[in-house]
């Protein structure tokens, strides 16, 4: 698949939940290339400050207008210096990158589970939107959006999902909307009350919520396509900084990595050995403009 | 294109063509394949990156049955950087590349630690770096380019070292040797703790061991460390260097190398220069005075 | 406050009131007064900057006579940075300061050429750091700090020399060897060619040497290098710097060290600790895996 | 004299000749305390690219409605990215600093010259203005501008000086406009061929100019106020990396320096050793975005 170096420009860019931004932008080459869960590199500014690119996921792509959407959470410099930027500016786009989500068989019509912890929605987005127009057949009544964040100010509206017309059940960590607790906590239990079973399972969040994730896929035997992170230099598959410990079936011992830029974003449950992961957490917001 | 920094050639396929380039230099190459370090592998610094890849690679013999013949197909010019942990695994993979067809030379990364000597790094003692350029050289014809570390007290003495042992370049600087941690985590940034710091930042540095290098030693020396434009390139070669490698800028523009080569054209153009050779090596540092009654006449004194 | 960064003191009186910093050091005082080398003594570089200034200082009578008085008048503690071209110049030195009212401490300067040794840097080998800092000991009963360079290939040993010969603590780093030159005009951008590398660029060097000098000796040791915000700042401390110092960034936020004062109190309070001890050296390098069987429950496994 | 740190909001911006920027910003604390011929050390952006505060002179100062104008070329990275800055973005300013011009005495009558090569137009203005203001008897005719750059792109325009009523000289390098050739022949002739004796004379442009100006008024013993410039760091006297070899008239041989932060910018013609001063020069403008 090309990929490509394109100068893109703003169109809109707002703020749609607390330190949560939505971008549009004009990148027809990218856009008509792009499948749901791949990303792109973006420089958030000229200059060496930061230095390296920051990859964001498609939130929504529009290949007939040559369109791209991000969302993304401010977290830290890079992100924060992105939400200053304006419409009528470009920024410096490399991608599509990655491998993207497998879409459900043409014939799937069965449940399936989505699962986004925060910011984890935005590539979920797009996967729920391409579902819906690949396979007219299929209920979007039958998508089940798990979708956590920590406190209410951090959702995405309600009324971000009406047209989709997909089921949402929501959770906050301080219970301040939705189900109190952890979203996997919140699928788990569904799961279990409700005899649910999807036939395939998406989902997209950090680190600490795959691993639930992972687990309940592995144990339940069911299909997952899980949106992994990592920390990435060039994106490309040349600096081999973006590793996770990988799981080899045949030899449990041997020490091998997958990188999340080549062989990812989208890893299937029993990809990366959990136990040898080490997790990043961004400083609290509070610290942000230290 | 610096070692480590450009994968084996294919990862930049869509943006530049190897084959325009000078040369590619492959990720640093071992006897047997390696895994590399646990993540977290990298970490953003100012100007910079610190990275703990752990030489991660394929082993000596899958590059030779699968990468090489990509290249190969490219018409890109490579250079293999290969490193070992004892001086026995340098000889045994300069015998292995020795006679490969599409190999132009070897790079010699005697920048990592020497097993037998407990950790010790190869190129931070002249003895050691003379000795495992030594053993290249006696399995090999290609020519040898050695790479050397900046985390050292006087790096002319190393590079003395190199040449004696029969090096016919020298490449400098590798990355510097650097940490990063966490306040909140209370944890270092990287899994292995340490890590080597490349990019923008380091330009001062290896631009200083550049210049003490070519005092030292009258090989072509190469210079990298911190090259993200044209002007960049220049300022090593207006020191002497014969060439640059560029690493961590290709990451952030993976077209870089290409705008390099046109900006340096365009400088010579516009200084009226026909060859590079004109420029490199043509550093002053005599005459600092253009108001001297001795001064070389960069002024019109009216 | 970094030497040679903060003048004397009064050069800031404006934007902070010197005595509610932890200590002033002081620009590096010489026995006899010191004009500094040509300019351009200054260059901007990737996150950093060059200096060449040579050390230009008043010299230390002057010093005691007209600089140390005002200092004591802003109940300013203050340390003296030393320095000389001879082991007799800083035991000079050391006599003179000795017994100075106002003086808390001396900050042994040994990053300068040795004029005796052919211009090679007393604090680039064990043996030339221990004669500086025994000689220094000898004539003062003032706590002594050591202040290291970077430039060399073990810091750890030199650490450990400078306290087997009696320094009562450490700092570390002083400002990395660089260069830089100019393409158009093919001269160097320092009159003096050479020159040290300070601000967030050298930050990453400059914790990987503290913990190495952290890892080699028991006493207590000042970070220095890069430090510019309270995140900065309190990295150095978790590795287990007792204190740190602020060069560069001064001269871009005069205000930045009560900035940073301000900030780690914001942060003992966030972290709930009563003390910034209870924070210093609190680096754990062993925990890493959350998710391993034998994880240290830093995640809640539901 | 106090030094402020002052967050000071850009009231306009605007390029009023090649690569040249007149900046108004609202700074009270600043303003009140400003001099002709002082300076200020501006962030130009957020962050650590570029590293260090770039000086620049006051160019007008308007001590009641608390605003001060910057007059600058884009010459480097600093400059180049400061002149993206918009009109209701802040600067943080460090000033005022340096020592200013020494206005002529309230008594003074007799012309006076004024050498402005290229952007030392700058403070040149505020001199002119102050002069004016201070003494309302003197002759604005007296005061004699000779001003050149390189090429009539990049001369502010007539109307620039009509209110002041001051005498203007013209010159281009390379004859575009007014005289042609360097500012400093253009004065030199002038001098001789109207026997033109100035009771004093302020200067400000690039070194190489200075070296002239300060011969021509030793050599026919005219005080001299002539604006030098250095690379800075501080600003502030601390770093010291602002010096310039001084010229002792005790000891002619002896190796001291002035910095021009602290003892300057402002020197007489006699201060500085030129033959020891090793001069800067931007790169050429099509260089630049490199
Ligand atoms: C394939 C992929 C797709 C992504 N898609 C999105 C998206 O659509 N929306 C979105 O908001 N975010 C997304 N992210 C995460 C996003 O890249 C990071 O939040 C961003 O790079 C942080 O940059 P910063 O400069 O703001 O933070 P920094 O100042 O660089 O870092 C702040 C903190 O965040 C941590 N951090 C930084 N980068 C990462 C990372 N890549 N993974 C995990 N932790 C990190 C750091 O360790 C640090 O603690 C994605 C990451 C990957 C790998
Ligand atoms: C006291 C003082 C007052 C000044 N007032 C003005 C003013 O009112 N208007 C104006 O346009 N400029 C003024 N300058 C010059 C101005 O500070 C520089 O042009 C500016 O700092 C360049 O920054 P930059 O990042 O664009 O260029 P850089 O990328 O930093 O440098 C580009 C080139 O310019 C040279 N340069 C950079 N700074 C200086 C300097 N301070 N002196 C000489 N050469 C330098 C460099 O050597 C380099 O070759 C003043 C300088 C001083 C010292
Ligand atoms: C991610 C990464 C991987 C690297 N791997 C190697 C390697 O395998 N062998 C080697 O000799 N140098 C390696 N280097 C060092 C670079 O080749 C180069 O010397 C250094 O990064 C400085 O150049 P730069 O600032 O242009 O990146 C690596 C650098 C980076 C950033
Ligand atoms: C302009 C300048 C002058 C300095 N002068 C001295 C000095 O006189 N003595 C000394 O020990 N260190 C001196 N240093 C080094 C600093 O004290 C400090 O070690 C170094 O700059 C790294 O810290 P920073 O990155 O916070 O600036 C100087 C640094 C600078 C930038
Ligand atoms: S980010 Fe460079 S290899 Fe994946
Ligand atoms: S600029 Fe720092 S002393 Fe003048």
């Amino acid at each position: 698949m090309p990929k490509f170096q394109e100068n893109a420009l703003i169109l809109d860019h707002r703020e749609v939940a607390d330190r949560t931004w939505l971008m549009r932008l004009m990148s027809p080459k990218i856009a008509l290339e792009a499948r749901a869960g791949q990303f792109v590199m973006v420089r958030v500014r000229d200059g060496i400050d930061p230095l390296l690119r920051r990859p964001l996921s498609f939130h929504r792509t529009f290949p007939e207008e040559g369109c791209i959407e991000l969302l993304y959470r401010v977290v830290g410099k890079g992100t924060l210096l992105l939400s200053k930027t304006v419409p009528g500016m470009n920024l410096d786009l490399l991608g599509p990158l990655g491998n993207g989500f497998d879409l459900p068989a043409p014939d799937a019509r069965g449940p399936i589970a989505l699962i986004a912890g925060g910011i984890g929605i935005a590539p979920l987005f797009d996967l729920m939107e391409r579902i819906a127009l690949s396979n007219p057949a299929f209920d979007p009544q039958q998508m089940n959006l798990f979708y956590g964040t920590r406190t209410v100010a951090e959702l995405l509206a309600l009324s971000y999902f009406g047209a989709l017309g997909v089921r949402v059940h929501w959770s906050t960590d301080d219970g301040s909307f939705g189900h109190k607790g952890h979203v996997t906590r919140m699928f788990a239990q569904f799961a279990e009350d409700s005899a649910f079973r999807p036939e395939s399972l998406y989902a997209c969040g950090p680190l600490e919520m795959q691993f639930h994730v992972a687990r309940w896929a592995l144990a339940h035997d069911v299909p997952a396509q899980l949106s992994l992170e990592s920390l990435m230099a060039c994106g490309l598959g040349a600096c081999l900084g973006c590793a996770l410990p990988a799981a080899s079936p045949d030899d449990p011992a041997a020490d091998g990595y997958v990188h999340v830029c080549m062989d990812g974003p989208i890893f299937p449950a029993g990809a990366v050995q959990w136990q040898k992961l080490q997790v990043h957490r961004p400083p609290p917001p509070i610290f942000l403009s230290d | 294109m610096a070692s480590g920094t450009f994968g084996y050639g294919e990862e930049y396929a869509d943006f530049l063509d190897p084959g325009r380039l000078g040369a590619v230099i492959v990720k640093g190459i071992s006897l047997l394949p390696r895994p590399g370090n646990p993540p977290p592998r990298l970490v953003e610094t100012p100007a910079g990156m610190i990275n703990a890849i752990g030489l991660e690679n394929v082993g000596v013999d899958r590059f030779i049955d699968v990468k090489l013949p990509l290249l190969r197909q490219r018409r890109a010019t490579v250079i293999v950087n290969i490193f070992g942990n004892t001086v026995d695994e340098y000889a045994g993979l300069a015998s292995k590349l020795d006679g490969e067809d599409g190999v132009a030379a070897l790079e010699i990364n005697i920048s990592c630690p020497n097993v037998k000597q407990g950790g010790m790094v190869f190129g931070t003692d002249p003895a050691t770096a003379a000795a495992v350029v030594g053993a290249v050289r006696a399995r090999t014809a290609l020519p040898l380019i050695t790479k050397l570390t900046p985390n050292v007290t006087r790096i002319g003495e190393i590079a003395r070292a190199a040449v004696d042992a029969g090096t016919d370049a020298i490449s400098c600087i590798n990355t510097v040797a650097a940490m990063a941690v966490d306040i909140f985590s209370r944890r270092p940034k990287l899994a292995n703790v340490f890590g080597g710091l490349s990019g923008p930042a380091v330009k001062p540095i290896a631009l200083r061991c550049t210049y003490e290098v070519l005092q030292a030693v009258k090989c072509p020396v190469i210079g990298v460390g911190g090259i993200g434009t044209a002007t960049d390139a220049l300022e090593f070669m207006l020191l002497g260097a014969r060439a640059v490698q560029v690493g961590t800028a290709n990451f952030v523009n993976p077209g870089v190398s290409v705008e390099i080569l046109e900006g340096i054209e365009r400088f010579l153009r516009f200084q009226g220069l026909d060859r590079i050779e004109d420029f490199i090596g043509t550093l002053d540092t005599e005459c600092l005075f253009p108001f001297a009654e001795d001064a070389c006449g960069v002024l019109d004194l009216s």
